[in-house]
């Protein structure tokens, strides 16, 4: 096992695969050997692969993904990246028209196996156009996988997953993980999509938690723990799969559940999984679900407005304690 | 070109105007579900393109796009059987008239959403390249989609990288009921190539053997790792646009002059009198094209429906 | 009171406001004279407002949202036709970020009052990329509102409070109720955003759905009257603001919920509002809440199979007998 | 042009150039939340496009947007709040380096999606056609910008309605670490106006007279509803891209040539030179600007942050 950082570890599934397949390579603006990535995820592997498979694009959302589907479709495996997530928004017809749908409007002809990595999530400063989770947009489209790794093991595991697949797959990164460390395997591995995670275990109540949330959500826990509340903190690692077995089974065990997530809470990841158990788990429920999200607002631009808008520890708690 | 070729050019030509007839009247007999855009009057592009395709060259289709499928060498049986939903069809009935592929010949589908195979083509261009093969990209598309944003991206992108792709642009002057000259100022849409940096050419898109030539030479071109070119074809649509329009937006006249230079009629008056081909020989290959449309037709209104419960799969790839 | 269709009552609330309010215009593709629309629904307005206040566009979705902004910001209320729900997602960054932002990231110094009017909706057999219904997508944004109107009274009346208001509206019609036929007064109304309208009494379970699965539930609720099943019908109208009061009323009187929307179930409209009952109604509820939606695949070309994908009465009937 | 009006421009790229300074130097000590884009060295262009402008007129900005504020009119300390995230901002604290806007003076916002500002204009422009002024819009973009979908979309739209819009490409060789050269096959980015049918001018970005003249043609043609124009200002940003850049992807010479002719100094060269303008008065007017941004930092400075439920407000306009 080595440390390693989240930004490091995606880094080195993208080298290591594609040292592995020839069929796989990079295209995004600025990913090149010039600027290597807005968050230096690409740090060396134009050096390392050539600019070819490590391709600079010009400033063209919708090509960039519309190239790498009609790549996808013609026998090779490219891996996108969006400087922002909110800049999605401008290629969203080759995501959910064309890369989602591909597959089945063709009737299963063809494979389109495809990554879009793209970073989410507030915490920087950089205002309402850059700060976005849009997630749930993802979700709501049959045909995406959405993976969203909270630690480097599964920054690592998950991207492998989603190269090695024929699905197109949104890995939404999280910004203010990028820098932060943890322990992998020195050998190859892999996350499969699907399979949740108890980062934590308890019996009283259940903490959803998705990408940074996860840390925001298991310090909660460690802070509830002192006041003699077990918390179990549940990290999906995909949505699209979903891991429902393990929810259900743990909102069984807890009979509470709290949902957090970035992007805003009105039709987010929180309404998605809310419902979810509502509608298969509800007789387990002890006391109302609760949401804890982005209040309905763009995000901010000062720090004390943005700070305001984000969820964290404290609103977490709060939300435990209502139900407690 | 041989004489082969001309008289295989012409077969695929009637094919398509055949092929277009049935479907219109199939539609009338209401055994077409949904909305329906008839190619014909534009068979001169599709077949002069394709015809110095390979059949592991690449094409992208648009809603319009019966013609490419068939100039492209897709099976008239399995193409009508989509466009009327039934289960032998290419897509086993998911995609309809409109979403059309046949990946095993090249064809690589059709989207609706106009504008959209610009990019498409252009990612599978550098897919060629990645992979190092000599083949090629045409990217059919309309006057009404060169003024969408992924137009302008994706020829930019294929410019800069040099990618094996035709853009083959089919001026039928209308967008539905928008005519060209009201969306855009220039006359030639080929001359926004200029905007790129690539070579840019109009061409008679009724007169098959110009369009066979100019993609000729686009395709060395590409072939040649010297990167796309911008083909626009001046076409017309002899029907309206889709299943009800009775496109009363066109002046008569405009239709008139335009139906009297029929690309099929006009290619068929050139084989019997520069050609040297004899009608006979014509009248022999419209009967089997008859024939052969009839067989697909029969095909497709004897196959079954999808079982309803099929409309769950497809959606993921195998490996979940 | 007269009887007119969906169609046309949309065209009388264009007109009308057109005719009091200079500043009202019409850009889209198709909408002008040589076609009318695509549903006709603009239908002899050229002729009578002149082609620069019906105006026709270039297919640039992208440009004419935004451009629809720049002229709201202006001292304009652009109403934007957008032909096919499927293609907003051409438009998303300026629906999203920009129309739906502005006001927000300026800090109030503007109103973007401006109506993306689009039809969503699956049951004519265009396939994958013309049937989708995203309003989700929508209720996500803030900064944006949603109406989806259900019948030709409330399409005119909320139509025009979509015009008369200072936010971007993102107006869902569904092209199976432009022919039907409903009352509306002679003279000037409005329907008010937020308030839902109970379409149908009932004290068993609750149905709420929308647009144009109201007359769906409307025909379940008509058979499950026959087995005594007293079915109460709840028609949202606007999905933002929600009338969470008159939701959750209902929920209180009847215990059960069964929420019909179309759009993909995940993430989708359906999942929202289980999840605000899940959240702040749970204790009236008896029995889990069901959802009826499509499945997750896209919507498929032939009439057997997209049958078989499109909510409708039987479903709605066998959610209901499930919690019954 | 008559001496104030050219004391005046020296001023306003005075105040810039002064103004983005301080905005560095506070970076240094943390008092700029986020990023920053230092507008620093395009001085030239947005003072040259402003200064033809009425108050009336409208301007479009982008992420490197403090120039194009500070030309059009914007109060400096009101700038100033607003990038260290005051209450007391253009937009309260809300929008920040990225998204200041003042509608009071027709600074109708600035976008930090590249290219997204192209169809704002396009509808501003819209808008003065049909409210019938005679109001001008400019709308300033990067050379990275004009590959995306919505320059060609927004310039097309506004080319075929002939709104009056000044297309104002600021090429400075580089969006980020992307070389102009990387990313399109033309030298001239104002040579893709003919894909539109109407005229595109490239001009030194870094003479503001030269810039002030091609505006001022664009602005009468605009004015006169003769349709939109595509100025290409080719120029050069001082700074790296943002924050944290080191901008080493440019080659020392290409840095040292353009330094060299740093729209400023050339200015102030030649105001001494043949515009008869004496070194004192420039120095007082130096003075001035030191002062009045002095002044902006403490009124910045001294400012409340909002408070944090302040977050709620603004979504929504007042009807609801
Ligand atoms: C992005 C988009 N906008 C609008 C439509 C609706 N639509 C379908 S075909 C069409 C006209 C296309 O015109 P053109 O590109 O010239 O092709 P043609 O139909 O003439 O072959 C339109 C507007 C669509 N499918 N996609
Ligand atoms: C649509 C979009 N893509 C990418 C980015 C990230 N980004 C911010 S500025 C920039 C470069 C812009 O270059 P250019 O248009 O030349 O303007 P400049 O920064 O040189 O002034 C990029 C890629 C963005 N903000 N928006
Ligand atoms: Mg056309
Ligand atoms: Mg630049």
């Amino acid at each position: 096992m080595r440390e390693i950082t989240y930004r490091d570890a995606l880094r080195e599934a993208l080298s290591e695969e594609m040292q592995k397949d020839e069929t796989v390579f990079l295209l995004g603006e600025d990913i090149g050997r010039c600027w290597e990535g807005a968050f230096k995820v690409t740090k060396g592997l134009a050096e390392k692969f050539g600019d070819e498979r490590v391709r600079d694009t010009p400033i063209s959302e919708s090509a960039i993904v519309g190239a790498a589907v009609g790549a996808a479709i013609t026998g090779m495996h490219p891996i996108v990246e969006i400087m922002f997530g909110d800049l999605t928004t401008l290629a969203m017809d080759q995501i959910a028209n064309q890369a989602a749908k591909i597959r089945y409007m063709f009737g299963g002809q063809v494979e389109v196996p495809l990554v879009v990595r793209t970073p989410f999530g507030g915490g920087v400063n950089i205002a309402a156009h850059h700060s976005q989770s849009l997630e749930a947009w993802f979700m709501h489209i049959p045909g995406l996988l959405v993976a969203l790794p909270s630690t480097p093991y599964d920054a690592k595991g998950l991207l492998k997953t989603a190269i090695r697949g024929g699905d197109p797959v949104m890995f939404c990164e999280h910004k203010l993980l990028y820098p932060i460390k943890g322990l992998i395997p020195d050998e190859d591995y892999t996350v499969p999509f699907g399979v949740a995670e108890v980062r934590s275990e308890g019996k009283d109540v259940t903490i959803f938690a998705t990408s940074f949330m996860i840390h925001k959500a298991l310090e909660a826990a460690r802070m509830l723990k002192k006041e003699g509340v077990s918390v179990e903190v549940m990290d999906p690692r995909t949505l699209v799969p979903l891991d429902k077995a393990k929810l259900i089974s743990s909102v069984q065990k807890t009979g509470r559940l709290v949902i957090v997530s970035e992007g805003c809470k009105t039709a987010g990841v929180t309404a998605e999984i809310a419902a979810v158990v509502a509608e298969e788990a509800i007789d387990y429920l002890d006391a109302p679900i609760k949401r804890v999200a982005e209040p309905d607002t763009p995000i901010p631009f000062s720090p004390p407005l943005e700070r305001y808008v984000l969820p964290n520890e404290k609103r977490i708690i709060k939300a435990v304690r209502e139900i407690i | 070109m041989d004489k082969a070729k001309m008289v295989k050019i012409y077969r695929k030509m009637l094919e398509i105007r055949f092929f277009e007839e049935k479907v219109f009247e199939l539609y009338g007999q209401n055994l077409v579900p949904g909305t329906i855009h008839l190619y014909a009057g534009q068979e001169a592009v599709a077949v002069g393109v394709c015809e110095n395709l390979r059949e592991d060259d690449y094409i992208v289709s648009t809603h319009r796009g019966h013609g490419h499928c068939i100039a492209k060498g897709a099976k008239l049986d399995k193409t009508m059987a989509e466009i009327l939903g039934k289960k032998t069809g290419y897509c086993k009935g998911k995609g309809g008239s409109m979403h059309i592929a046949d990946f095993s010949i090249g064809m690589l589908g059709a989207t609706a959403v106009v504008g959209a195979g610009l990019p498409i083509a252009t990612g599978a261009g550098l897919s060629i390249k990645l992979r190092g093969t000599d083949q090629v990209v045409a990217c059919f598309f309309g006057d009404g989609a060169s003024n969408q944003g992924t137009f302008h991206e994706a020829i930019n992108i294929a410019a800069i990288w040099k990618l094996p792709v035709l853009f083959v642009c089919e001026n039928n002057l209308y967008a539905m009921g928008t005519c060209q000259t009201q969306v855009m100022l220039l006359k030639d849409i080929a001359k926004r190539a200029s905007a790129y940096g690539i070579p840019g050419v109009s061409v008679n898109g009724n007169n098959v053997l110009d369009i066979f030539e100019v993609a000729q030479e686009a395709g060395k071109r590409a072939r040649n790792h010297e990167g796309p070119t911008l083909i626009e074809c001046k076409t017309y649509r002899h029907k309206g646009h889709s299943r009800f329009d009775p496109a009363t937006y066109r002046p008569k006249e405009e239709v008139k002059a335009w139906l009297e230079q029929d690309p099929l009629h006009q290619f068929k008056k050139w084989l019997l009198e520069a050609g040297n081909v004899e009608t006979t020989y014509l009248d022999q290959i419209e009967k089997q094209v008859i024939t052969a449309i009839e067989s697909a037709v029969k095909f497709a209104k004897d196959s079954p429906y999808p079982d309803p419960h099929e409309a769950l799969e497809d959606v993921h790839a195998e490996w979940r």
